[in-house]
């Protein structure tokens, strides 16, 4: 076991991102609110003047929750011009971790801040949102204001999450954004692996590597199986077609193409990261709040 | 060396013809004037035969077998279960049989993909927990009259005249019900017939596997499972058949010795099939010689004695002949409900889990086994009850016994990989080496 | 005053009832000396026990992740199941000196033989019972037949009659006990229920566990407080939970004191909740037969809740569960289900429908041997956001 | 004679030459990869060499855990639970009760006074009772401990773990530390779930002693400590050659 330690090159890692507005002064903003986001595999944070996204830094969630938190909100700081948690109004904590944050004014589950986020960032039509987490699978659906009507979870299975595609990425050695990408090479109908299950999968794929299975071939088979699992969930509510993907998954290529076609939509193109949905949600709601209780924290 | 193949029974294209008839029938049975029902095959199924000699019934258990022997199929059919929500664990049977019903389709024997044949009423029995429940819903859904009727009363060898009295008043409820909701008038003549038609049978049926006690067997599971539901085939030249191959000591196997004698205990893995049971035959010539399902399911024998223990002797019909007068209505519904409650050998594993260990240690040595391959089907709680407990009590006598897990109506539950390995070891275990090994 | 509420002595008895089931039991045996008997559904007529001077306590699991069931237990039965048989296997029942059960699921079926022949316990009944008690017109004849052998065996292993003024005693008290939870339950119909569910359910399961006549005792007295005493707890949603047995304290806790958002549980219709105690036994000449009429009629268990439809969902348990909603007028319904429950599970289709017809929104969650405290915070939270909390809009 | 034996287990292949059913000439173990092929026979001939043995010397090559078509210079396969017989056999006649704790699967196995094995369970469906569950939760733990099994001698306290699938196991654990729960309390945690996992899995076919731990977790005192106490038995790991390659000695002597 210790030797399997030692190897610790990990092809699961992605880099973090710290994006600014230049065309916005926060400093002239009414309200600045912002919120956080502490994912089991990711950790986001958005600030916003006055309802508009001012910056965002997403990184991978690190030992605890706390950490991750104020890791996250100093990379956007240390990017953006003199800010410090002094000069929020008002901040939002959302994802796994919500709870854990030590300087949020509120916690607010992913699921209403998905909603909220995706209403934003794609506009009052959407009705159903997938967000496919690093542990979560979550389909939403929403009326015209991004309020949750009824929602569904993966239950105890962390099939098609974020973390299965590390798991896979660490096993076929090969860098985690690449996988969707080479999964689409290959041509015609390939069969899912049979099983689901994170763990089992991950055996069955590398039976499969090891028949000589060409790696494309094998991607696909796995793909497809969390595509199957996700399209069993979509279909547990009653899906309607303004449809959008939320979460880190939304920008692999080899699940959202799946599921589009599956479900036989379009899933609109945005300017906003779809990473970042509920974290700009939770700043959305932190606005919302702090016009409502008129409570700025400063 | 020769090659091994399994001895072709001769009447079974009859048998072959009557089974896919009979799916066609139910399919066209309500265009055709006649009437359709459906339940659980545990169902007393006589009963409804009274209304009138075009009724016909579509079996829960053996229709949703049919439909996972159609591999594709099936799992198209566990799917959209799943997506509907529900529950992943639910009896297997009532899964692809609600998708059926709820999507609207069904499957023939050929495959053929044809219009669910809406029944006129539903009627079913309820051993399990699932059995009334499953018609229930659907009753509901497509808004279509149903009953069910509890025999839950307990062990045959604890009967007694209110035990008996319960279920046979909810009989004739039944029958003023069914008379009432098809508006047919319902014929005591023709219930008497098909009384004594179901006994005969139930005494054939366990005579049958009765005669796989032989050395050699003179037939396997499979071919069991192909006869089972087929209550109008030419059971006759089948019976003499089986008779003719004891008496020349034939087995169910050609091109080899019987190298082994292999029991099971549920329901086979439908949609895997011909790769079980053809791989234990044909790589290691040995014989599936059947299962606590296969011998129980439908026979009568006189099962439970005053102790407890499990006798395995065939019910004689002419024994209940002489017990019963059919002559009315009532002896007709007496005789049904007391020979299933007293004889049907798999009612009575839900009373006691001793009932069901001891049943299955005497059937080691009954039939002369070698072993035993319990399948921990995750489809069917029903029946997967009380398995580890006889699992511990044949180890602990030291008998060959090994366990595998799936689920036998969804393909995607059976990784046939897996389970040849799992054969493999077990033959490893009974030091039956593959057959090619020793040329 | 929410302090007051909460540091009700009764309510802490109660709690410690649940805490300390085995050394009470225990004690009480020693100090009564007579036998304490484990049921395992609550189908089991514990009256005809009670009138035998016999205490019967609820077998329950105890929380406690231990895969010692799975070597003959099903790892397809469900967690309770499990759990109930570890507890077993460790020899926390030890010293019960029977053990009775009556035809209830597969599961529970399964527990009672495991438990009869894996630990050593004086005696054992198995009573069989209608397996259907909906549209069933037979059931009550020939469940008096099957409690009366249960009486019959029950002087014999005692070797002491169970005579008809024992009986009516041992019937008043169980009646004396049901109608008293009753009345605490109705005093949740109104706003700010003075007892949360987390306290009801304790209230149940100390009444499963212990001597019905300490029981009423302590209940008389909370009835008083509680009739007096208004909740300054802020109540809410209103929220009813449906399903299979409960016995999850952790979860209560968590949905009523630990969230984000105010909740309040203002029903509870499992077998830990209403369905143990709604109803009455008439008194009548025959008191088995009396026994057999309640049992029968009681709100179902959906395992027993089957038997007809003509054209409409004839299930008894959803007329109940439709009037009570009505009544305690209930924001939202949580449908939880031990997993691996068969007999809820095929009832959960039927009452989505159901509440969606009473346009009460439902969430669904599924129960295992422990709480997954991270993972239904979050669910609940996001149910109680999508059913209220219009500020965030 | 020689013979050699192949294990090719999901994380590691392990080979062994022997001769005349005796004598131990060649020993090692490897990561598998996925090219088996290419990977059993560069071990097969790395230990012919190591041995000092010529190839055309070899009588018997078995394989077990996979197909013998994908090694192609392979006579013969056994399941694997065979080869788990024959092998602790050989290492102790004295053998009743064995238990293979590998990356993914848990085999139990019971061995008769002759070396037979009579009855034998696997774990099934669920990776919770195997290596891949203590790799995970390190995993978890974001940094490599060599001592994680000796750490949970030194814990204290019971933490229940209660998720049984691996990946939300993760977030439990993930939970603990930032609770800052002792890492000696959490290796606890683990190894007392992991132990309850697969002494349940071993009591299926009932404990007899002696009995014996082979596999990868063989190396975790942590794991041996809990399982002895789960079960009441002396948990015996073999002493003169990993208990990785007992698999693959049983391969060896399987022709």
């Amino acid at each position: 076991m210790t030797e399997v330690l030692k190897e610790k090159k990990s092809y699961a890692d992605w880099p973090g991102t710290v994006w600014v507005n230049e065309s916005l002064d926060w400093k002239e903003a009414k309200i600045v609110s912002a919120g956080i986001d502490v994912g089991s595999v990711s950790s986001k944070f958005v600030i916003m003047s006055d309802g508009e996204i001012a910056g965002y830094s997403a990184f991978r969630t690190q030992k605890s929750s706390e950490y991750s938190s104020q890791y996250v909100t100093n990379a956007l700081f240390d990017k953006m011009d003199h800010i410090s948690l002094d000069n929020i109004h008002y901040i939002v904590a959302t994802g796994y971790g919500r709870v854990q944050v030590p300087f949020s004014n509120k916690a607010i589950t992913e699921i209403a801040c998905h909603a909220r986020g995706a209403n934003y960032i794609y506009g009052p039509t959407i009705r159903t949102i997938l967000d496919m987490g690093g542990q979560d699978l979550k389909i939403i659906k929403c009326d015209e204001r991004g309020k949750v009507l009824n929602f569904v979870m993966n239950d105890k299975c962390a099939a098609g999450c974020g973390r299965a595609f590390e798991v896979l990425a660490d096993l076929v050695r090969i860098p985690i954004e690449e996988l969707g990408p080479m999964s689409l090479k290959v041509e015609g109908k390939v069969d899912p692996v049979s099983s689901t299950c994170v763990l089992y999968a991950k055996s069955e794929v590398m039976g499969l590597l090891r028949e000589g299975v060409p790696k494309e071939r094998v991607l696909a088979a796995y793909f497809e199986a969390m595509k199957n699992r996700v399209i069993e969930l979509i279909k547990r509510v009653d899906f309607e077609p303004e449809f959008v993907i939320t979460g880190g998954i939304a920008k692999n290529p080899g699940m959202v193409k799946r599921i589009e076609k599956e479900l036989g939509v379009k899933v609109p193109e945005s300017k906003v990261d779809p990473m970042i949905a509920g974290a700009v949600g939770a700043a959305i709601f932190a606005k919302t709040l702090c016009e409502k209780t008129d409570k700025k924290s400063s | 060396m020769t090659e091994v193949k399994i001895r072709p029974i001769k009447v079974w294209d009859e048998f072959k013809k009557v089974r896919a008839k009979y799916y066609k029938d139910i399919s066209e049975a309500k265009e055709k004037g006649g009437l359709l029902w459906s339940g659980s095959g545990w169902s007393l199924a006589n009963i409804p035969s009274g209304l009138g000699d075009d009724v016909y019934f579509l079996y829960g258990e053996p229709y949703a077998a049919t439909l996972a022997w159609f591999k594709d199929y099936a799992a198209e059919s566990q799917e959209y279960m799943d997506q509907i929500g529900v529950a992943r664990d639910a009896c297997s049977y009532l899964r692809v049989y609600w998708s059926s019903a709820l999507r609207g389709t069904f499957i023939l024997t050929d495959g053929t993909v044809v219009k669910y044949p809406e029944p006129n009423f539903y009627w079913t029995v309820h051993i399990c927990d699932s059995h009334a429940k499953w018609y229930q819903h659907i009753a509901v859904r497509r808004g279509v009259p149903m009953k069910a009727l509890d025999v839950c009363v307990g062990p045959g060898n604890q009967l007694n005249e209110k035990k008996i009295r319960y279920v046979v008043n909810q009989l004739h409820d039944s029958i003023k019900w069914m008379e009432k909701v098809t508006g047919r008038e319902y014929s005591d003549e023709l219930l008497i017939k098909r009384t004594y038609q179901a006994l005969e049978y139930m005494c054939r049926w366990s005579r049958i596997v009765n005669y796989n006690k032989s050395v050699p067997a003179p037939i396997e599971e499979k071919s069991l499972f192909s006869f089972y539901t087929v209550f109008e085939g030419p059971w006759d030249k089948l019976e003499k058949e089986i008779q003719e191959r004891v008496k020349k000591g034939l087995g169910a196997l050609e091109g080899v010795e019987e190298r082994g004698r292999i029991l099971g205990d549920m329901q086979p893995p439908w949609p895997v099939l011909t790769e079980f049971y053809r791989y234990m035959e044909y790589k290691y010539g040995v014989n599936p010689i059947g299962s606590l399902y296969i011998y129980a399911i439908a026979g009568a024998w006189k099962a439970l004695d005053e102790k407890g223990n499990f006798v395995w002797e065939p019910v004689k019909f002419e024994e209940l002949l002489e017990k019963y007068e059919l002559t009315n209505r009532d002896e007709a519904l007496r005789a049904t409900a007391e020979t299933f409650l007293r004889h049907h050998g798999m009612w009575q594993t839900f009373y006691d889990s001793s009932f069901k260990r001891k049943a299955v240690l005497s059937m080691t040595e009954e039939w002369k086994a070698d072993g035993m391959l319990l399948f921990m089907n995750r489809g069917c709680e029903g029946l997967a009850i009380s398995q580890l407990d006889y699992y511990h009590a044949l180890r602990e006598k030291g008998f060959p016994v090994a366990t595998w897990e799936g689920n036998f109506a969804d393909p995607r539950d059976l990784d046939i990989p897996k389970i040849h390995h799992t054969i493999d070891t077990f033959m490893a275990r009974l030091g039956i080496n593959p057959l090619d090994s020793e040329s | 005053m929410l302090k007051l509420i909460e540091n009700l002595s009764e309510l802490k008895r109660f709690s410690e009832w649940v805490d300390t089931r085995h050394d009470y039991a225990q004690r009480w045996k020693k100090e009564t000396g007579g036998k304490v008997v484990g049921y395992i559904c609550t189908y089991v007529p514990e009256e005809i026990l009670y009138a035998a001077n016999i205490l019967p306590v609820r077998i329950l699991g105890s929380k406690v992740p231990d895969s010692s069931s799975r070597v003959y237990h099903h790892d397809m039965w469900c967690p309770f199941s499990h759990d109930c048989l570890s507890t077993a296997l460790r020899g926390d029942f030890d010293y019960l000196d029977g053990i009775v059960t009556t035809l209830s699921c597969l599961h529970m079926r399964q527990v009672f033989w495991l438990m009869r022949d894996k630990c050593e316990f004086d005696w054992s009944y198995f009573i069989p019972f209608p397996h259907g008690t909906t549209n069933n017109p037979y059931a009550e004849e020939y469940a008096a037949s099957e409690l009366e052998n249960f009486k019959v065996a029950v002087e014999e292993w005692t070797g002491s009659k169970i005579t008809k003024s024992d009986l009516e005693a041992s019937i008043e008290i169980y009646n004396k006990n049901r109608k008293l939870m009753k009345k605490i339950y109705e005093l949740r119909k109104g706003d700010n229920p003075p007892i949360t569910g987390l306290h009801s359910m304790e209230m149940v399961l100390a009444s499963q566990l212990v001597d019905k006549k300490a029981h009423n005792e302590v209940l008389e007295s909370l009835l008083e407080k509680l009739e007096n005493v208004e909740s300054d707890r802020e109540q809410g949603s209103r929220l009813m939970l449906i399903g299979s047995e409960n016995d999850d304290r952790d979860f209560m806790r968590l949905v009523e004191y630990e969230i984000n958002y105010p909740a309040t549980f203002v029903f509870e219709e499992h077998c830990t909740g209403a369905r143990y105690f709604w109803s009455q036994i008439s008194q009548n000449n025959n008191l088995v037969e009396a026994l057999a009429k309640y049992y029968v009629d009681r709100i179902p268990c959906p395992s027993k809740d089957w038997g007809a439809a003509e054209g409409k969902d004839e299930r008894r348990r959803f007329s109940f569960i439709k009037e009570i909603a009505k009544e305690y007028r209930v924001d939202g319904t949580i449908l939880m289900q031990q997993k691996f429950c068969n007999p809820h599970e095929l009832d959960i289709p039927g009452l989505r429908d159901l509440f969606k017809e009473l346009n009460i929104p439902t969430y669904t969650l599924e129960f295992d041997q422990t709480t997954p405290v991270g993972q239904f915070s979050t669910r609940v939270e996001a149910f109680l956001e999508s059913i209220g909390e219009e500020i965030l809009f | 004679m020689i013979s050699v034996g192949i294990d090719v287990g999901s994380k590691y292949t392990k080979v062994i030459v022997i001769k005349d059913d005796k004598e131990i000439l060649g020993k090692s173990i490897d990561e598998t990869g996925f090219d088996v092929k290419a990977k059993t026979t560069e071990m097969f001939k790395s230990t012919l060499k190591q041995a000092g043995i010529n190839e055309k010397e070899v009588g018997n090559v078995t394989v077990t855990a996979i197909r013998k078509e994908l090694v192609p210079f392979a006579n013969r396969e056994v399941p694997k639970v065979v080869a788990i017989a024959k092998g602790a056999y050989f290492i102790s006649p004295n053998v009743r009760t064995v238990i293979d704790a590998g990356a993914e699967e848990v085999v139990a196995v019971k061995v008769a006074e002759d070396g037979k094995f009579t009855d034998y369970a696997v774990s099934e469906k669920c990776a919770a009772g195997s290596g891949a569950f203590i790799d995970a939760m390190v995993n978890a733990l974001g940094e490599p401990y060599e001592k994680f099994g000796e750490l949970a001698l030194e814990g204290t306290q019971d933490i229940p773990i209660n998720d049984q699938c691996v990946i939300f196991a993760e977030s439990e654990v993930v939970g603990l530390v930032s609770s800052n729960v002792p890492l000696s309390n959490i290796s606890r945690a683990i190894h007392v779930a992991l132990a309850d996992r697969i002494s349940s899995i071993a009591k299926k076919i009932g404990i007899e002693e002696e009995v014996m731990i082979i596999g990868g977790l063989a190396n975790d005192v942590g794991l041996i400590t809990f399982m002895e106490k789960n079960l009441n038995v002396k948990v015996n790991v073999p002493s003169e050659i990993k208990p990785q390659l007992v698999t693959a000695i049983g391969a060896a002597l399987s022709y």
